[in-house]
């Protein structure tokens, strides 16, 4: 037992992996064993990753030194510099790592009914196997190059999966040569950024790099081209055209990981604006550099939602000004990052309002493409004018959809409710402006989900929809798990923001406790 | 200035392809475009990796007392150039589904999604 | 309209990308060698193989390359993906 | 490519058909103590196959190469090369436990410049062949289909 818990973070990665490359082996046997595999396997990483969890809450930073002869051997002997690649699991990072295994397993439950008529399972199970893995490693990575070779795995994989259904239809394909375009350029974009930092620090340990920032004119073009790039992967409004057409093309599982996969963006972003660079840059310009981002995505993004008639495109847009909320939180907070005085007073509560957000945006934004793929599944339908009285036969899926938007228009006592309250009161001692707008943004989206819950659910039962059954058992329980997890994080927001959320926004303004943990010392 | 005439040269093989990337209709330009990108990347960490007068970092049969060039950039040129191998097979791919289904690789020509 | 704003963009990065290059040491004189310093002096005796890049790219960076396969096997995966036949 | 190349080109690539799996694998082997390694010998490995495809077409080439039996060797490779990394787990995943052990790939080296010993570095050796086996079946698999695919398209067109 006690030799799993060292081995924990590594295992968090590999077991998934085995279990991807074992699928097209098991695949050619037996197809119907696939499915519970990757549940299995999913759920046991579950399980690892809230573990991890409750030690790195309890004792502070993990790290796992690849190849040490010891886990906890950051630095070669004599030496001051890491030379292996080193996972360092802060509460950030873990945070991040709880929400990815969440989403993948319920995912992975959803899938076994709602893939079930698709041919090429066991493609789609190790795609899907390999993207969970991919964010765990975006997301527990301490080395630069390691994030990029997750960031491509990702990539790739989430391009494969967007075009599972192109045997049907070209769309998906569409979709997906634009999402692989826009990712090969962030990613060819991050490696370049890497060769600046490598060719000026020779280290490729981002608390190493953390530690020697001088903030040279390269730091600043690696800094303009990590933010340009991670923020166009994370589906922020200047550059969001590849969202709506992946996020509606992919199957609606997908979405949801999807969803995850471009939060694992944006927390790359985070890591690199607090871990790396931190108070070395201009906080304030990069500050509003992300509140413009933010404010820019909340309003475009639900704006071009309200015309929206297919209701996966819909819900698209709505999470595109769903980051511009956690844009805005954390950019506040990067604002007032210098100003001890601020930050004490408003600025670690808006970031703690913009990191519970991702948390509360994943799980509902889930719920609400879960439900649009139950509907897709039974009406084969995305079209919000063709669709009507569905919840005489479907109530289960009603419920859930109810709360589903209840959650992301803000309203009581839903988890949606909690962090934009976090966010309008902190962002309002900051700059009122701001808060009105966010609090109009909110008004909207209520609007177009008042909407769309009218046109697909209420109405008379329409002829062709006679038929129409619930959806299988296995869809009902993933969405009933999203479901109850938003009702308690609505009901107790302070329990997870003081135990889960606090330390991880203090994981990411501490940046000479990040350092420390791999160079030691204080 | 002379001194840094690969680093120049990674820019011009960067600006190429994001020129055919920008501007290019056809799919597989682009996919060209992305290519010319990532060896522009691919030569910039080796350049950075180069040492005046040093050799191989292979012990093997080796010149004596001799310096060896960095070995870090040349391992993450691999990594990167078996990443581009991938990428690239998997965007043709889908260049030739999208020819299958829609007859075309013109951009203006399947633009079916909008919004 | 859309070909001002890109080529705009375009000029503009092309300028970033110039500074960057300016900006950069100068070619063939590293400053820093640390890490690399490193790998050349205890590569040999660390993991007893000869080859400095072999060593890093399966032992000191080997998790990179497990992540470099799973690369082109995701690659793979999806093209079989992308043209399996759809009749069942 | 539907009917394959003309005889000359069949009895050169029957010659040159060995001498470039040979040189493949020998470049996968050595990849710790000269230039190359897994991936680079795997990708010359692959180069055989396309030739292969270019020179019988795709038709014939199904009875030469086996798609199936690629993929299954892919993950093969895969497997064993994470297993490499379990192995280690003892200290911490990838550990290299093999090396300076004294077993096979075991003996230690000596330090500085020196001819080269086969029988040296330990999990790098044993890794590169896994990664080499993948890297062969991988890019084999990507040829085939790819080549498989276009054809479908051709033959489509010209109905």
């Amino acid at each position: 037992m006690n030799s799993i818990l060292l081995h924990a973070p590594a295992l968090i990665i590999a077991l998934p992996l085995l279990a991807a490359f074992i699928t097209p082996i098991l695949g050619r046997f037996n197809r119907k064993t696939i499915s519970w595999l990757a549940t299995c396997v999913l759920g046991l990483t579950l399980l690892l990753t809230i573990f991890v969890a409750r030690q790195v809450l309890t004792h502070g930073p993990i790290v796992y030194v690849f190849g040490a002869t010891e886990t906890g051997l950051t630095l070669p002997f004599g030496y001051t510099m890491p030379i292996r690649i080193i996972f360092q699991i802060d509460a950030m990072g873990i945070f991040m790592g709880l929400i990815t295994s969440l989403v993948a397993f319920l995912a992975a439950i959803y899938s076994i009914s709602y893939m079930e008529q698709h041919t090429g399972l066991d493609k789609y199970y190790t795609l899907l196997l390999l993207l969970a893995t991919s964010m765990f490693g975006m997301e527990l990575t301490g080395d630069i190059f390691n994030f990029f070779v997750f960031f491509e795995i990702a990539s790739i994989s989430s391009v494969a999966l967007i075009a599972f259904r192109s045997t049907i239809s070209g769309e998906p394909a569409e979709a997906g040569l634009k999402y692989m375009v826009v990712s090969s350029i962030s990613a060819l974009m991050v490696l370049f950024a890497i060769g600046l930092f490598y060719g000026q620090y020779d280290a490729l340990n981002m608390a190493t790099i953390a530690s020697v920032m001088q903030f040279t004119q390269l730091d600043k073009i690696a800094l303009i081209l990590l933010v340009t790039v991670l923020a166009m992967k994370a589906g922020s409004v200047p550059m969001h055209m590849w969202t709506p057409d992946a996020y509606s093309e992919a199957p609606a599982a997908i979405t949801m990981i999807l969803v995850a996969a471009s939060q694992a963006s944006l927390y790359a972003l985070f890591r690199i604006v607090f871990s790396i660079y931190n108070v070395t840059l201009n906080t304030i310009t990069v500050g509003w550099i992300l509140i413009i981002l933010g404010v820019l995505s909340m309003f475009i993004g639900v704006t071009m939602a309200i015309i929206q008639k297919d209701i996966k495109r819909l819900m698209a847009y709505h999470s595109i000004s769903q980051t511009g909320y956690m844009l805005l939180g954390v950019g506040v907070g990067l604002a007032v990052l210098t100003n001890p005085v601020a930050l004490e007073s408003f600025g670690i509560k808006a970031m703690e309002g913009g990191i519970f957000h991702i948390i509360n945006n994943a799980l509902y934004k889930g719920l609400l493409f879960l439900t649009a793929g139950a509907i897709f599944l039974r009406t084969d339908t995305r079209d919000l004018n063709k669709m009507g009285g569905l919840a005489h036969n479907m109530t289960y899926t009603t419920i859930f959809y109810i709360i589903g938007a209840a959650a992301i228009a803000g309203i009581p006592p839903f988890n949606g409710f909690a962090s934009k309250l976090i966010i309008y009161e902190s962002v309002y001692r900051f700059n009122p402006l701001l808060a009105i707008i966010a609090m109009l943004v909110s008004v909207l989206t209520l609007a177009s989900f008042v909407k769309v819950f009218h046109s697909a659910f209420l109405g008379p039962r329409l002829e062709q929809y006679k038929s129409v059954q619930e959806v299988p058992k296995s869809m009902i329980i993933a969405m009933a798990v999203l479901s109850c997890l938003i009702v308690f994080f609505g009901l107790f927001p302070n329990l997870i923001v003081k135990y889960i959320v606090h330390p991880a926004v203090m994981a990411l303004i501490n940046q000479a406790h990040y350092t420390a943990t791999i160079l030691g010392g204080i | 200035m002379i001194g840094n005439f690969p680093f120049i040269a990674v820019i011009i093989l960067i600006g190429l392809g994001v020129y055919s990337l920008l501007f290019k209709k056809n799919l597989i330009k682009i996919a060209i475009g992305l290519t010319l990108i990532e060896s522009g990347v691919n030569l910039f960490l080796i350049a950075l990796g180069f040492r005046k007068g040093a050799v191989a970092p292979i012990y093997t049969q080796a010149p004596e007392g001799v310096k060896m060039v960095l070995p870090t950039p040349q391992a993450l040129c691999l990594t990167s150039i078996v990443i581009g191998v991938a990428t690239t097979a998997l965007i043709l791919s889908i260049v030739m589904v999208i020819y299958q289904k829609y007859g075309t690789i013109n951009t203006d020509e399947i633009r079916r999604l909008r919004g | 309209m859309k070909k001002p704003v890109f080529f705009i963009a375009f000029i503009f990065f092309l300028a970033f990308m110039v500074l960057a290059a300016i900006g950069m040491r100068p070619f063939g004189e590293p400053s820093i060698s640390n890490m690399d310093d490193y790998f050349i002096e205890n590569a040999q005796a660390e993991t007893a193989a000869n080859n400095v890049v072999t060593t890093i790219v399966f032992d000191y960076r080997g998790f990179d390359t497990l992540g470099e396969g799973t690369v082109l096997f995701t690659a793979v995966v999806g093209i079989v993906a992308l043209f399996r036949e759809v009749a069942k | 490519m539907i009917g394959g190349m003309s005889r000359i080109v069949r009895t050169m690539t029957t010659l040159i058909f060995g001498f470039i799996l040979v040189y493949g694998f020998y470049v996968i082997a050595h990849g710790h103590i000269s230039p190359g390694g897994g991936f680079q010998g795997g990708a010359i490995v692959a180069s055989a196959f396309a030739l292969l495809l270019v020179t019988y077409g795709t038709d014939q080439i199904q009875s030469y190469l086996s798609k199936d039996l690629l993929s299954i060797l892919e993950s093969t490779g895969l497997v064993l090369f994470i297993t490499f990394a379990f192995l280690g787990l003892g200290a911490t995943f990838f550990y290299n436990f093999v090396s300076n052990s004294g077993g096979l790939f075991g003996s230690p080296t000596t330090i500085g410049v020196n001819p080269g010993d086969l029988n040296t570095g330990g999990t790098i050796a044993l890794m590169n062949m896994a990664v080499g086996l993948e890297v062969l079946a991988a890019l084999g698999v990507i040829v085939l289909t790819m080549s498989v695919a276009a054809e479908t398209i051709q033959k489509k067109e010209k109905q």
